[in-house]
């Protein structure tokens, strides 16, 4: 693999960065904090990246799309990243959109997956339940079979962008035990199924998610989403996808709040002159700085290797994810800490990241489980 | 000796007939602890007359002389008192600035007439203060003080800005730093001044936090008249008073973040059951091996902490001069803190995200706070940074 | 439990400290390894010590010792540890003597214990086989009881001052298996045993300590320390004095690299300032600084658990060697570091701190064993 | 295209006519390497007749140019050159500083005549070089030079000291640094000198390290006669040069702590082996958790530092400007590799006590000294300090 960028990518990168600058400051998803907004996200944002051709990377061009890799799709959720916008692009794109497009029906494929990459509409996916932790296997939900399709029961928290979803998809035991691999099954339920109750939830990064109660939820056959009982490897496999991508998110996200540590300390002045005259705060941030400059590196190979189906893909994903997940948090903590008490005020924008990195780091596997498991992967 | 148990007696009667019955067992109930003044909120309905009875007697402060309104007792009398209190475990019926910081200063630098003005207040819990050093273009250089009293007449005139200051909504004095003098060093030309916040021209504006409290205020002054008498030690004497002060404080903090209770006491741990709640035992082992190693550190980082703070204090008391100084227990406390709220995310895991509302248990959403509050804890009161520099020049003798 | 130093510990300390400045500068260390002492000790400096009363301290009145506690104790082996003294103070007092007081028939201890205490013999104990790494139940030297007897076979590694031991006390498997805590017993074997071969080994702290293999050794029963099969528990209990003993050895050690790195900061001139006036360096010496402060405490309060024999006693001394094994490893680390190219060398004294911290740290369990112990007997 | 094919197959015909038989499979041997010179001992006895037949082809250098004895080859005949020595893994015929640093700082800054003396020397490995920077009271400051220069008719008369100098003992040449001018900000009187090390008045003593190695050597030179026409770049102008000079060491050091091995490659790993020697797997897992997550840490920083090497490696090839700079490789590089030898320790446990001698394998003693040998790589070639306050002014221009 290449770590370098060609000049299509080139392009690519800064053409988001620039959109993303001038369609979405912070203070964007400040105001939709502050107001309540029920959606989190604007669909009218959301609908303009589609129209730029964002949404279709990834998927292949006999369904609509571009037939790009994670090499890109990793240079628009850095800039995403950079500036906290909190348009729905892991949730819809990297899960419902790649789990339709992996392991859809034509049927599915066609119904769901030219809205999704229009823009016009959003899927989420209900994979995480409270009180199971990281392991995506852990499953309390339960898909009965009946004679016109399933019956589902259960409750699915902290679901990303779930909250005014088009449809939801959520995985389901339909056989074996707690923690099998096999047995799971992945169902796509439309919005107005009956039994489901959809709960906006608020969270400290102030994104949108949702508890997803499901009551007797019939779903016909036709909506499951990949193979009965297979749906634990597909529900794996597009993890694993968009966990390259919330890399690129954090990367993005560490790199501003460097940079505005950094323009910090070269502006503060204490004691008559710059904070980053300090020589044990510029050893901290040469620090810092190296730690994203090694984040950007793993971020690049661990997208490169998805794309060119290393085969020891699953480890470069998982070095990305540990070392972005500590790499964030230390970064946003330095930050604080070099902002003073100014970086303690919801006034100042450096806290939103620190936030961010704590809801970044527990998502899809937290530092830890990625350890073990490139341990387990190493074979010890 | 005998002296002492009829002391004892007395106290322990006197208690059992007084004492408010809703208090007992709340005494290390946070919520139970009052701040006094005239703006804080009651905790228990039963904690204003619990304040007055025991300052009737002084024993708000038991060891603060007795012509200022203090207990007087000696050191067995006080630690007696106190023994009978946990007997009962009574909260103490006051707590706040007034006794651990501005209340000391003033008997060490206030004027005859001062004391007998302000310590009697302080002991009775009339009035609350918060503290005025901070600017906002200050941070931790402390000694660039901005906030400007010009002499009119009998009084100062105050022009500027304090901010971080704590609780200053809730308070009704402040003792704060300005400056008497701009043209000499910095240092030599600050006064400590105290005065009421009711005065016209005061401005009081809550901070709100990434945690979403606010437990701090910006305080404006805007041609606030003062009168000079409320000044402590001379005139220019600010900076002296200041430091003496931030000894006191440092010590709260100390006690704050070293936790009140012995190292050799082993009360119900929160990580532990949070740990066996979230994770969950195998075999008698947390199931999670990282967190089980990180939680062992840092409870001996606790345990070390906890002895060292324990060890000075055993020090003072065998009349040796205190070991390793106060700055140490700010650092090295806080900065621990920080780690234990860290940890005890990766303990909860993604139930620790929530911010409000529903899906996450009370305890869930506390905890979120309570770590993005523990953030402060290295900034405030003299941010690490600043210990450490304290520590390097004069513990270690480092040279600027 | 107070943490202060009494009017008698003061003079102690002092008079221990005074004697070590004057009698073991850490050039006589260096001296024995130079000259490849095969004692690797002084005898007569042991003799001194012995006479000064510092030997009897923990032994009974009963015993001829003073009936004193590890409190004291641990200031002994601080001042040893400061300079680097090589004396068998804690494989001869606190293992071998403590084996023989604690488990010794009255035969034994009337045999020994004198000549332990006066300084004239020296004995080691023998717990440590190849490749088992820190637990004391894994033994595979076995001793099988016979007509007038047992017989043992096996082969102990670095054996604390085991070469030129008038006595090694060994633990062999006299019932059950690897692992068990129980089936293990102690054995006196004095230096002229048939069987027995003590090899001097070479370590990187120059400390004496020695290969004991034993080729069908007999041992008479009355040689027994201890009863037969509950050797394990009296083995773990002198380790965990010993133990505490060694943690004030590393107290001392870290105190003194602590202060040569302080002194170093304070006289080395660069870029015309000395370095010490760095702000990077100040903080991180500030930090050691704390580290030895906590150490001092937690040793401390082990010894005088032990003392006290406090319920959590054993909890304070895992606290103790866990605390101490990382202290002493950061700071030397950064002593050497600040120390720059001469920390590098043979010729500076800090580098023999640097070496003592590994070898001390993997002696009665690293840290990592301990905070696993800790764990343990927390109850998770 | 063709040519290149063509180019191959001449390649591969001549080295497996050529190429000694028994230096074959030797490519990863650290022992092959070849220093060169008069005084370095041959690692093999076939490393001579090896380095000759290839710097006749000028392939010890095969990129350098023609006209003063290189290869002149371009980079795709390079990398063909390359991947057929490693076809039959063939060690390098010469290493040393002539190659990584003289040699291209030579090029750079070196009259016609001195291209023309030395690089053909260089090229044939006739002379090993060494560096003359450090001095005593030097340390990190390295402008600080003190051995003085003065000149005397066509010579310079060197006296004072240089130390730290890698292998001098085994080298015949150095360059060296040399204060020409007292009189003038320190780094504006420096001149860069390169001097026969066999001349009347140089004494080289090794310095024996806590590893009990001697890789170093103080060397002494008192009123030693270096001819005026050894100088590179003009008087006075040695500063620049031995600045462009660090560039090439730092990418050096860089290569050796980053390895030469691609990231994606995993070749068999002394870790892991060590770990299941020493502490054994069950269930597939290392018994020790805590080992297992250092590892597992230890080698996520080294993939990421690997990947770093590469990325940079990739911008430079692809035209762009070089991403994080060459200070982050010395920083980093060493400091992981300090955690890992430490990391290595805690594997092997008691065993990796040893100093010589009986009850220790060859393995554990080797172990021994190369942690202690790993604690100097954060100081020698620019100390973490000195890099990390680089990276601070020079990379994020942060003000002195």
């Amino acid at each position: 693999m290449e770590l370098v960028l060609n000049e299509e990518q080139t392009m690519l990168a800064q053409t988001v960065k620039e959109f993303i600058k001038d369609n979405s400051p912070v203070t964007r998803m400040r105001k939709l904090r502050d107001d309540r907004d029920m959606l989190g996200y604007s669909k009218d944002v959301w609908k303009q990246m589609a129209d730029l051709g964002w949404t279709a990377i990834l998927f292949s061009e006999e369904d609509g799309g571009l037939g790009l890799g994670m090499a890109e799709t990793v240079l628009v959720t850095e800039a995403m990243g950079r500036n906290l916008a909190p348009e729905p692009f892991i949730s819809c794109i990297m899960l419902a959109g790649q789990a339709i497009a992996q392991g859809g029906s034509k049927e599915l494929r066609e119904e769901w997956l030219t809205p999704i990459i229009a823009g016009d509409k959003v899927l989420a996916v209900g994979y995480q339940e409270k009180g199971k932790r990281y392991d995506i296997r852990n499953i309390g939900t339960s898909a009965v079979k009946g004679a016109d399709g399933y019956v589902l029961n259960g409750e699915k928290t902290q679901v990303v962008d779930g909250y005014g979803a088009d449809a939801v998809i959520v995985s389901a035991r339909t056989s074996g035990k707690d923690g099998d691999a096999d047995g799971i099954t992945l169902f796509l339920i439309p919005k107005d199924a009956a039994g489901m109750t959809v709960t906006r939830q608020w969270r400290l990064d102030s994104k949108n998610v949702a508890q997803v109660q499901l009551k007797d939820v019939k779903v016909p056959a036709a909506n499951v989403v990949g193979e009965v009982d297979k749906g634990g490897a597909l529900l794996a496999k597009v993890i694993d996808l968009a966990t390259v991508a919330l890399c690129g998110e954090m990367l993005g996200g560490m790199s501003s709040a460097f940079d505005r540590m950094l323009a910090y300390m070269k502006e503060r002045v204490q004691f008559n002159v710059v904070i980053g005259s300090f020589q044990a705060l510029k050893h901290r941030a040469a620090k810092m700085y190296m730690e994203v400059e090694l984040s950007r590196s793993v971020v690049m190979a661990a997208a490169r290797a998805v794309d060119e189906n290393h085969k020891d893909k699953d480890i470069f994903i998982s070095t990305a994810k540990a070392r972005c997940s500590d790499a964030y948090i230390a970064i946003t903590n330095e930050a604080v800490q070099i902002f003073g008490g100014n970086g303690m005020t919801d006034e100042e924008e450096i806290g939103f990241y620190m936030k961010r990195a704590r809801a970044a780091e527990m998502t899809f596997g937290d530092a830890t489980f990625h350890k073990d498991r490139f341990a387990a992967l190493k074979g010890y | 000796m005998a002296d002492l148990e009829e002391f004892r007696a007395s106290v322990r009667s006197w208690l059992e007939a007084n004492a408010p019955k809703s208090l007992r067992g709340k005494m290390r109930d946070p919520a139970a602890a009052f701040w006094g003044g005239k703006k804080t909120p009651l905790p228990y309905p039963d904690s204003r007359p619990w304040l007055d009875m025991m300052a009737e007697r002084g024993w708000t402060i038991p060891f603060w002389p007795k012509e200022y309104g203090g207990g007087g007792l000696d050191k067995e009398e006080t630690k007696i008192l106190n023994e009978e209190l946990a007997r009962l475990e009574l909260p103490p019926p006051l707590t706040g600035f007034g006794i651990t910081m501005i209340g000391p200063t003033i008997l060490q630098y206030g004027t005859e007439e001062q004391k007998k003005l302000y310590i009697p207040q302080i002991i009775k819990g009339e009035i609350r203060w918060c503290q005025g050093y901070s600017e906002p273009n200050a941070g931790s250089d402390l000694a660039n003080v901005q906030l400007k009293a010009v002499v009119d007449g009998d009084d100062y005139i105050l022009n500027g800005q304090k901010t971080w200051t704590s609780f200053g909504d809730l308070s009704d004095w402040m003792f704060l730093l300005v400056r008497s003098n701009p043209d000499v060093k910095k240092q030599a030309g600050i006064t400590f001044l105290l005065t009421d916040l009711d005065l016209p021209g005061v401005e009081i504006r809550p901070i709100k936090l990434i945690s979403g409290a606010s437990p701090f205020c910006e305080v404006f002054f805007e041609d606030v008249r003062v009168p000079r008498h409320q000044i402590l030690n001379r005139v220019d004497g600010g900076w002296e008073v200041a430091r003496a002060l931030l000894g006191h404080e440092r010590t709260m903090i100390a006690n704050t973040f070293g936790g009140r209770q012995s190292a050799a006491e082993s009360p119900e741990n929160p990580m532990e059951a949070a740990a066996k709640k979230y994770i969950g035992l195998k075999d008698g082992k947390l199931v999670d091996d990282a967190v089980r190693q990180r939680m062992a550190q840092n409870q001996i980082d606790e345990q070390s902490f906890l002895l060292t703070v324990q060890r000075n204090g055993d020090n003072v008391k065998a009349g040796h001069r205190p070991g390793p100084e106060t700055s140490i227990f700010k650092v090295y406390g806080t900065e621990l803190n920080q780690r234990r709220q860290e940890l005890m995310l990766s303990i909860v895991g993604p139930e620790s995200l929530g911010w409000e509302g529903d899906g996450f248990e009370k305890s869930e959403l506390d905890l979120t706070r309570v770590w993005l509050r523990s953030r402060g804890n290295t900034l405030e009161g003299g941010s690490s940074e600043i210990q450490l520099n304290i520590i390097a020049k004069q513990v270690l003798g480092l040279p600027d």
